[in-house]
């Protein structure tokens, strides 16, 4: 018995939400960007499920870019942090505040 | 699979039919070829080489102007008139931004060659972006021009402040880019899913998906699905509840990248957005009208009363591209009952590109190595100090406040029209009350520029007034101004394109 | 047989992605990600997904993860900060976990996608179809990927430059 | 006997195979650290270790040169490491502490698993590889196990709380991502040739073999010949990915004590140790597969053609027996893999180690241009030559 | 189409070229060479039209020198039409004539970076001849943006008192009202369907297919604010004193005397033809706020003024009253009385910001308390302030008269008791402009004055001053001796609609 | 002194791949690996001890096995590390050296800390302490590693002393009255 579409969709929404979840209330820039993994990652799984059970392709294709992006995106993300905590200490969200007069 | 099918799927990739990107790809690789190639001493002429190259494209591209609505790329990107025109808009930005660049960055200790290569780069995932019809290549496309934004927005480095919003760039562009492909994903899913009537196997192409939305008007997980994207473009344009980056990325961007972000990034997202609505959601209008309808109202209010209270110049503008956001999404929102709106926003786009471009240079040139602190106090007595500069802004600032005779004002009015023949009054109350808050603070600017006295302007921001912004500059602000104003009474052969074809 | 491992891979994913937005120490976080992505990485070969799989076992586990680590121990903040409660940020929370919920019911009673069974493989089973899928139909966006990581390379570089090493006259 | 294993449940035959591999992986890797001493000797003129002898066992003729050998060093050390005092230093964080070395098994013991080890001739002749696990994919799977090791390194050394452990931990890292790069690029151009158009296209280790079992020039030659560049990089990266000498910047004792597992000792310590061999063996395995040929004895040679020569000449059909080929090829690919991990001996007992800047600047700038160029050069190879 | 020699075209185009030649960096010399003849053409053009007018070619709606120019635009019906009618002609005379006067005096006047000043008066001059000369809605909107622009600009640079409060209260007024007046235009454009913004289009489709009657009150009423705030309808006058009074005199010449008229022009021309009915629902309300707001109200407020240049601003928003009171009353003769009353006001209160800046510069102070006798030292100075006073009173013999009792007259038709406000208004109105006048030319010297006098002794009014008060005085009594000249044709192009808007009450 | 620069030899294309270099160590080591050991297996070999080696220092007696030491403590007050001490202590009767006054009570030479350096061989003026042979020291205590005069004795054993010097000194002390 295999577990059906329904259940993968559930439960990849549910790993996005709360990725979303993650987003909103950490403070802290590095989770931060893991909870942004975390929803990605939601949304090949979803991806995937949905290639599988529907019969098209370009889902599992497209997972591939995502993934290339996603990596990407943390590299630049954390080379940012690093040369920004080199300059301010902190990757705490609400000590960014530089720029609030 | 067979061998056939494969050479008719690769038949498709007609190379040539994209070749401004191509161009632009291999433009901005010779530069990396040239840095690497030439000794230190010639370096600080690589970006000439890539000015003169995009001007280059451009004057082909606008040779080649004329093109049919042609899909390529198995469907992957879609070639058309609006297709050039935007190709055409990003060439301009690309120029001007390099133009910019060229001013502000000998003021960084960064280095120069890569900038021009990523504005290149960007420049063409951009073309890419308004022509793709495929969410795969919508999602590859924007993820490029996104990634190469992170990087130019945290361009100059020992600032911390520039830093910090390449962070909260970063965050909040990884934040509707996951929005965005949780949307395409749940559109994607039930588009193929066999349980339901017109359901597609080519479910990432907008051809296909806008059959299957045809078929189920009401799906609901295909409505979340587009409440998602529709978020997420949201994001890229700025409109009200995702534009809480803006005043903070703008300022602490490098002012040739808060233009690129201001104009050419929004612009892309906007014909994202068009495009979408047009093509694909049109079944869904019960949702996306007032979701629209909404945000439009919501994003000319607040970026108009939160500009109101600024100080310093890059969030001002930046807030108030937040209201010009909004009145393009007043168009947008009438596009499904009146055709014309698809010209109104092409049109709004130019105008602002113009405006704005003569704005951001005359920021640039006023800048100076510290460029995320001007405040309006710095522009004060520009007027005498150099009448050139003071005179492009106040045109360029005339122009986003939408007076005659400026290309602004062609722009409002285009949208107005169009709003009221869609029957948005409301909408169009609000934007009226928006376009008056908006003058008072640009009037507000241009007040400081010319009515205060000299003894306010700093030494260090009147030197570089009189210095000027250099004859390439100099010469490129003046026809943005020219154009600004040239645009705002006599439209030409834009005229019939933008009345609908 | 399926089923449990489902409920088992899918328990793992959900308690681990929870760890990892409420993990006090960034590290501990890190470590639940990688075991939510090893979670993940099941439900793909579940999904006969095999290439995906191992795809995102190297490019997920194996890179990205591990920078993040690699970051969280470069800043050494083994302190960390737990989400402490404060009004925008609880109201910030609970909106978001109103969302969760309300979203998550919504999928569960409108979304039914019908419990058909799988139709296809899809591409992630075979290595080739897979291949044939990129350099064909997606060949466009496979090259424009490849700029992506040129640009990402090249901003990386220059945003984790030191800043003294910058070169004025360049 | 085959038939009654594939007749058992899933998860028995999972175990089954999992405990095999302990079984055979974890006495093979003592051995590794056993030969590495003696290498170590004899390169120094030594004798190396050869004293140990269990007491009362003096009597067994030829014991002596067990003894000579030093076997029972080798049992006396996996004594010691059992029984000793399991240190716990207090200042460490106690989970990821205790953690890390077992996640330092994982990948090694895992990736064994789709590495073929051997063959036997099937019905019709046909060779059927000798693997725990044929997946389509094995040497990215081999890949994306692999690069989990690295998470044992950057635990140990971030829960160690010790200077030098954390450096060893950030080096190490440093060093495994880096390497991994040109390591991959090295092996595309072998699959770019193996997954010629028309054949099903497979990521399998086993179908490199196949190939180079192949008739005629080409296919006959091993990849060491046709790709020696790929080869040389591949090892390179392979030295460095196991952290060997001269790559062994991560626990390099002159300045950071031991690296990573400075704050480890007895049982935990040796997992490390044994983790390092197993790690050894696999990139030994693959590389002999990839390059070397896997399971056939000489270039040109096929395992079927030797088997059939052996065959014709001692006339004796117990040759092509499949449990005698299945032996025959498993010690020809031990052998080989010893062999290789001799070359890991020899080289570490020569080459003095590098500077950390030295090990990046070789990785980025020299090895991972040179794979990219390799890459190309073959690509466009291998299109003209299969025209 | 004869582009070169098409008057209406020249003279938008003459200023506007002048002014980008200045732009451009013309040396002061030439600038100001230039300048004349950037003010005379229009000036010429007007007279020469004018004087044509009458045996020209018309066409549907009395238009006449009618041409067109495509801006690309065309199915949206937006393209350069010029082309003058009635209505229009006696207000592209004032603003030639006014434009005249006013950059005669702005070249002899030593304002600082005169360059600047220039350009921006010519650019107000084209704007104003383009907005009258407009057939085509959109660019009678876009011209009157252009023309108010430069005010904003000049007010703020070379104002007086308060420059940058007041010219950031007139910008965020007048745009408000150009933008509800927008709205309004936009909101015809659609409801008509005609496509087109070119008002003889648009008069004809609503001929033949009226708006309805909702439609017609809603659209009115915003224009009626749009142009209301444009033209100072109470309550939202108070940008009006505040801005002339510290505008510098050339550019308060041009907006008190031509500019302001657009929203009346706006309400005449465009929106009595075309919205008859909307018209009729707000006449009274209209009427009332005009009356006892505008002419009651603000006539109080003016005697109450002590600064010579905010009484004339004042007093201009006073005297819109009667404008607004005539077109509430919605008759071909309190329309016709309005057009007249508008060129005469656009004549007087020219001239009136003229004098007084002219006898600043002499007292060296608005306020009037702090002046007096000054006839003594400037005889035909006061003799030209009195004269304007008349005119601006309405007493016959100046064009003023003949604006206001037609006006009257269609009043009394419409409401008596208005009638008597406005006669009130009149008696109001000849209290604080001959008390002015008494205040600042006889009686005693003040002793600030006579201090002043000391230092710079006072002389008469100057040639360079004398000559544009002259034009303006000689426009003023002209018409006030021959009103026909201009009446016949106001009558002729106002029969038309307005006769239905009669009927139709 | 001169400074002479001296210039670099720019290595060539091969070189700078380091591949002949370790090519050849490898050989080296190759060499080494398959040549035979150069080390002895201790306990079972021993080496070869050279004269003059300097090993445990030893007390020694004279041929007819008296004690040589007459307890002066010069070798106490040279040695380096303090290792050796002496108690000492008057001659027992009949021991055939009445000429002596004194002897060692204790000599104690602490191993842990002697350097082996040779000085109390060298200042000796009895010739009655000598470094011998003797290479390996092995204690399981401290205690067990400091040498008493007995294990001293039975170390250093009794060496062929040609010269006799108490018998001389006898004759010396008996015919000295000879001359007188």
């Amino acid at each position: 018995m295999t577990p059906s579409l329904d259940a993968y969709v559930m439960l990849s929404s549910a790993l996005f939400a709360i990725g979303f979840l993650g987003v909103l209330v950490r403070r802290n820039t590095l989770v931060i960007f893991m909870c942004l993994e975390l929803m990605l990652v939601a949304a090949t799984l979803a991806l995937v499920a949905f290639s599988r059970f529907n019969g098209t392709e370009d889902g599992d294709v497209f997972v591939f870019f995502i993934l290339t992006v996603a990596a990407a995106e943390v590299a630049v993300g954390l080379a940012i942090i690093v040369a920004l905590f080199r300059l301010r200490q902190t990757i705490q969200v609400d000590r960014l505040n530089s720029m609030r007069h | 699979m067979d061998f056939s099918t494969l050479r008719s799927l690769a038949a498709g990739n007609a190379w040539g039919s994209v070749w401004p990107e191509l161009s632009l790809g291999c433009l901005a690789l010779f530069l990396l070829v040239l840095e690497t190639g030439l000794p230190r001493s010639m370096h600080a002429r690589i970006p000439v080489v890539s000015i003169a190259g995009q001007l280059g494209i451009l004057g082909v591209l606008l040779l080649n102007f004329d093109t049919p609505y042609r899909a390529t790329f198995n469907g992957l990107l879609m070639l058309s008139p609006q297709g050039q025109l935007m190709r055409v808009f990003f060439l301009i930005s690309s120029i001007l931004v390099s133009l910019l660049a060229r001013r502000s960055l000998p003021w960084q200790r960064v280095p120069r060659v890569e900038f021009h290569h990523i504005v290149l780069v960007v420049a063409a995932a951009m073309m890419l972006l308004v022509e793709s019809r495929n969410f795969v290549m919508l999602f590859v496309a924007l993820e490029t021009v996104t990634v190469g934004l992170y990087i130019l927005v945290s361009y100059y480095r020992s600032n911390p402040k520039t830093l910090e919003a390449g962070l909260k760039y970063l965050v909040m562009g990884a934040l509707s880019s996951a929005l965005l492909l949780f949307g395409i994903v749940l559109l994607y899913g039930v588009a193929g899913s066999p349980a339901l009537s017109g359901r597609t196997l080519e479910a990432m192409q907008y051809g296909g998906l806008r059959g299957f939305l045809e078929a189920n008007p009401d799906n609901f997980l295909a409505a979340a699905g587009i409440v998602l994207v529709l978020s997420g473009v949201a994001f890229k344009i700025g409109a009200f509840p995702f534009q809480i980056w803006i005043p903070d990325v703008y300022q602490g961007a490098p002012t040739p990248v808060t233009a690129f972000l201001a104009v050419a990034s929004k612009a892309a997202g906007f014909i994202v957005l068009l495009v979408l609505v047009t093509e694909v959601f049109a079944p869904y209008d019960w949702l996306v009208g007032p979701v629209l309808t909404l945000m439009a109202a919501a994003t000319i209010l607040f970026g108009n009363l939160a500009a109101l209270k600024q100080n310093n110049v890059k969030r001002l503008i930046g807030l108030s591209g937040v209201s010009h956001a909004g009145f393009i999404l007043l168009a947008v929102v009438s596009v499904s009952r009146e055709p014309m709106a698809v010209g109104a926003v092409y049109f709004y786009l130019y105008a602002y590109l113009i405006a704005s471009f003569a704005v951001f240079g005359v920021m640039t040139v006023l800048a100076g190595p510290d460029d995320s602190e001007q405040e309006l106090g710095d522009y004060a007595g520009l007027a005498r100090e150099s009448p050139f500069l003071a005179g492009v802004l106040a045109c360029g600032l005339g122009s986003l406040a939408g007076i005659p005779p400026f290309a602004g004002f062609m722009a409002k009015l285009l949208v107005f029209v169009i709003a009221f023949k869609a029957g948005h009054f409301g909408l169009l109350g609000v934007a009226v009350a928006g376009v008056v808050v908006s003058v008072y603070y640009y009037f507000g600017w241009i007040r400081t520029a010319y009515f205060s006295d000299e003894a306010a302007i700093s030494p260090k921001t009147a030197e570089r007034a009189r210095a000027g912004a250099g004859l390439t500059l100099g010469i490129a602000l003046a026809a943005l101004t020219l154009g600004s104003i040239v645009l705002g009474f006599y439209q030409g052969p834009l005229g019939n394109w933008l009345a609908g074809h | 047989m399926e089923q449990i491992a489902f409920i088992f891979l899918s328990a793992l994913t959900l308690a681990c992605a929870l760890g990892v937005v409420l993990a006090k120490n960034a590290v501990n976080g890190a470590m639940c990600l990688l075991l939510c992505l090893a979670g993940i990485a099941g439900l793909f070969v579940q999904l006969h997904a095999y290439l995906l799989a191992f795809i995102l076992v190297l490019v997920y586990a194996g890179a990205v993860v591990a920078l993040f680590l690699f970051i969280i121990m470069l800043l050494d903040m083994q302190g960390g900060q737990a989400w402490r409660f404060r009004p925008a940020q609880a109201l910030a929370g609970f909106a978001a976990a109103a969302l969760l919920v309300t979203g998550l019911d919504l999928i569960a009673i409108r979304g039914r996608l019908g419990g058909g069974p799988p139709v296809g493989q899809g591409a992630g089973s075979s290595l080739k179809l897979y291949a044939y899928q990129l350099f064909t139909a997606y060949l466009l966006p496979v090259q424009v990927m490849g700029f992506l990581l040129l640009v990402a390379m090249l901003g990386i570089i220059l945003i984790s430059r030191r800043i003294s090493e910058a070169d004025p006259s360049k | 006997m085959i038939a009654y294993f594939l007749g058992l449940p899933v998860m028995v035959q999972a175990v089954a195979k999992g405990l095999a591999v302990i079984v055979v992986l974890f006495p093979i890797a003592a051995a590794c650290s056993m030969a590495e001493r003696k290498v170590c000797a004899w390169i120094q003129c030594r004798p190396g270790p050869n004293r140990a002898l269990p007491p009362l066992f003096g009597w067994i003729p030829g014991i002596g040169i067990l003894q000579r050998l030093g076997v029972f060093h080798l049992m006396a050390d996996g004594g010691k490491f059992l029984f000793k005092e399991e240190p716990l230093p207090d200042h460490v964080n106690k989970p990821y502490y205790v953690l890390a070395p077992v996640v330092a098994m994982v990948p090694a013991f895992t990736t064994v698993t789709v590495v073929p080890f051997g063959a036997y001739l099937g019905s019709g002749g046909a060779v059927v590889p000798l693997m725990l696990a044929n997946v389509d994919v094995g040497i990215l799977a081999v890949f994306a196990v692999a690069s989990l090791g690295i998470y044992s390194l950057i635990l140990a050394g971030w829960a160690s709380n010790s200077k030098y452990a954390f450096l060893g931990g950030v080096r190490a890292s440093a060093q495994l991502i880096s390497y991994e790069l040109s390591m991959t690029l090295a092996v595309l151009p072998v699959f770019l040739w193996v997954n010629e158009p028309g054949s099903a296209g497979s990521l399998s280790l086993a179908r490199v073999v196949e190939f180079q079992s192949r008739p005629g020039f080409w296919g006959g030659s091993w990849f060491l010949f046709t790709m020696p560049v790929s080869a040389l990089i591949f090892a390179v990266a392979l030295f460095a990915e196991t952290n060997r000498q001269p790559f062994d910047m991560p626990e390099s004792e002159a300045d950071l004590v031991g690296g990573f597992h400075t704050e480890y000792g007895a049982f935990k310590w040796s997992l490390f140790f044994v983790a390092e061999y197993a790690n050894m063996i696999v990139g030994s395995a693959v590389f002999a597969l990839l390059f070397l040929g896997g399971w056939n004895l000489l270039p040109w040679l096929p395992l079927a053609d030797l088997l059939e020569r052996l065959h014709h000449a001692t006339g004796s059909a117990l040759w092509l027996h499949p449990l005698v080929a299945g032996l025959v090829s498993v010690a020809i690919f031990a052998g080989k893999i010893f062999l290789t991990i001799f070359v890991f001996m020899w080289v570490r007992w020569t080459v003095p180690r590098f500077r950390y800047d030295q090990v990046m600047k070789l990785g980025w700038q020299k090895l991972l241009p040179l794979s990219i160029a390799n890459l190309i050069a073959y690509t466009v190879g291998i299109y003209f030559l299969q025209q | 189409m004869n582009v070169p020699l098409d008057p209406l075209l020249i003279s938008v185009a003459a200023p506007l070229a002048v002014a980008v030649a200045i732009a451009l960096g013309l040396p002061k010399r030439w600038a100001v060479k230039l300048a004349y003849a950037g003010f005379a053409v229009p000036a010429l053009v007007a007279i020469d039209v004018w004087w044509r007018f009458a045996s020209a070619a018309k066409e549907v709606h009395g238009y006449a020198f009618l041409t067109n120019y495509s801006t690309g635009l065309d199915r949206l019906g937006i393209g350069l039409k010029l082309g003058l009618n009635g209505i229009s002609l006696p207000l592209f005379v004032l603003a030639g004539l006014v434009g005249f006067a006013a950059g005669l005096y702005a070249i002899q006047s030593k304002a600082e970076r005169m360059k600047t000043y220039l350009l921006l008066l010519l650019v107000m001059q084209a704007g104003l001849m383009g907005t009258f000369a407009s057939v085509n809605v959109f660019f009678f909107y876009f011209f009157h943006e252009l023309a108010l622009i430069p005010t904003f600009i000049m007010v703020g640079i070379w104002g007086g008192r308060d420059r940058s409060y007041a010219a950031m209260m007139m910008t965020v007024y007048l745009t408000l009202g150009a933008m509800l007046s927008l709205v309004g235009l936009i909101a015809i454009y659609v409801k008509t369907g005609a496509t087109s913004f070119d008002l003889m289009i648009l008069r004809d489709a609503l001929a033949s297919r009226p708006l309805g009657e909702v439609t017609q009150t809603h659209i009115f009423g915003l224009l009626l604010f749009g142009f209301g705030i444009l033209v100072s309808l109470w309550p939202f006058h108070s940008w009006a004193p505040l801005g002339y009074g510290a505008a510098p005199s050339s550019a308060a010449m041009l907006h008190a005397g031509v500019l302001k008229k657009f929203g009346l022009y706006g309400l005449l021309q465009i929106a009595l033809p075309l919205l008859p009915f909307g018209a009729a629902q707000w006449s009274h309300s209209l009427a009332v706020v005009a009356g006892v707001g505008n002419v009651l109200a603000i006539g109080l407020v003016t005697m109450a003024q002590r600064d010579l240049k905010q009484m004339v601003g004042y007093s201009s928003v006073m005297h819109m009253g009667y404008a607004f009171l005539g077109i509430a009353a919605g008759s071909v003769l309190g329309a016709g009385g309005v057009v007249m009353l508008m060129v005469a006001h656009g004549f007087s209160v020219a001239l009136l910001f003229l004098l007084s800046t002219t006898i600043y510069h002499r007292t060296h102070t608005f306020e009037m308390d702090q002046m007096g006798g000054l006839a003594q030292k400037a005889p035909v100075l006061a003799g030209l302030f009195v004269a304007a006073t008349f005119a601006s009173i309405g007493l016959p013999g100046f064009a003023n008269f003949w604006g206001e009792l037609p006006i009257f007259f269609a009043l009394w038709n419409f409401s008596h008791g208005l009638t008597l406000v406005a006669l009130t208004g009149t008696v109001v109105s000849a209290v604080y402009g001959l008390r002015a006048a008494a205040r600042v030319f006889f009686g005693p010297e003040s002793e600030a004055f006579a201090r002043v006098a000391a230092v710079d002794p006072p002389a008469d009014i100057a040639w360079s001053e004398r000559l544009p008060a002259f034009v303006l005085v000689a426009a003023l009594l002209f018409i006030g001796f021959w009103p026909k000249s201009f009446s016949d044709g106001i009558n002729r192009a106002l029969m038309g609609e307005p006769a239905a808007v009669v009927a139709s009450r | 002194m001169a400074v002479i620069p001296v210039e670099r030899r720019s290595l060539t294309l091969v070189e700078r791949t380091y591949f002949p270099q370790i090519m050849g160590a490898m050989k080296t080591t190759l060499k080494h690996l398959l040549g035979p050991a150069d080390t002895m297996e201790y306990p079972e070999q021993r080496p070869a001890i050279p004269p003059g080696y300097r090993g445990v220092p030893t007390l020694v007696k004279d041929p007819h096995g008296r004690e040589k030491c007459v307890s002066c403590q010069l070798c106490e007050f040279v040695c380096p590390p303090k290792a050796i001490r002496i108690t000492p202590g008057s001659v027992p009767e009949g021991a055939g050296i009445d000429q002596v006054e004194k002897a060692p009570q204790a000599f104690d030479i602490d191993m842990l800390r002697c350097i082996y350096c040779g000085l109390c061989e060298e200042v000796c003026p009895e010739e009655a302490i000598f470094l011998q042979n003797q290479y390996s020291m092995s204690g399981y205590s401290r205690a067990e590693m400091v040498n008493h005069k007995d294990r001293l004795y039975e170390l250093g054993g009794t060496l062929p002393d040609t010269h006799f010097k108490w018998d001389v000194k006898k004759a010396a002390e008996e015919s000295a009255g000879e001359h007188h």
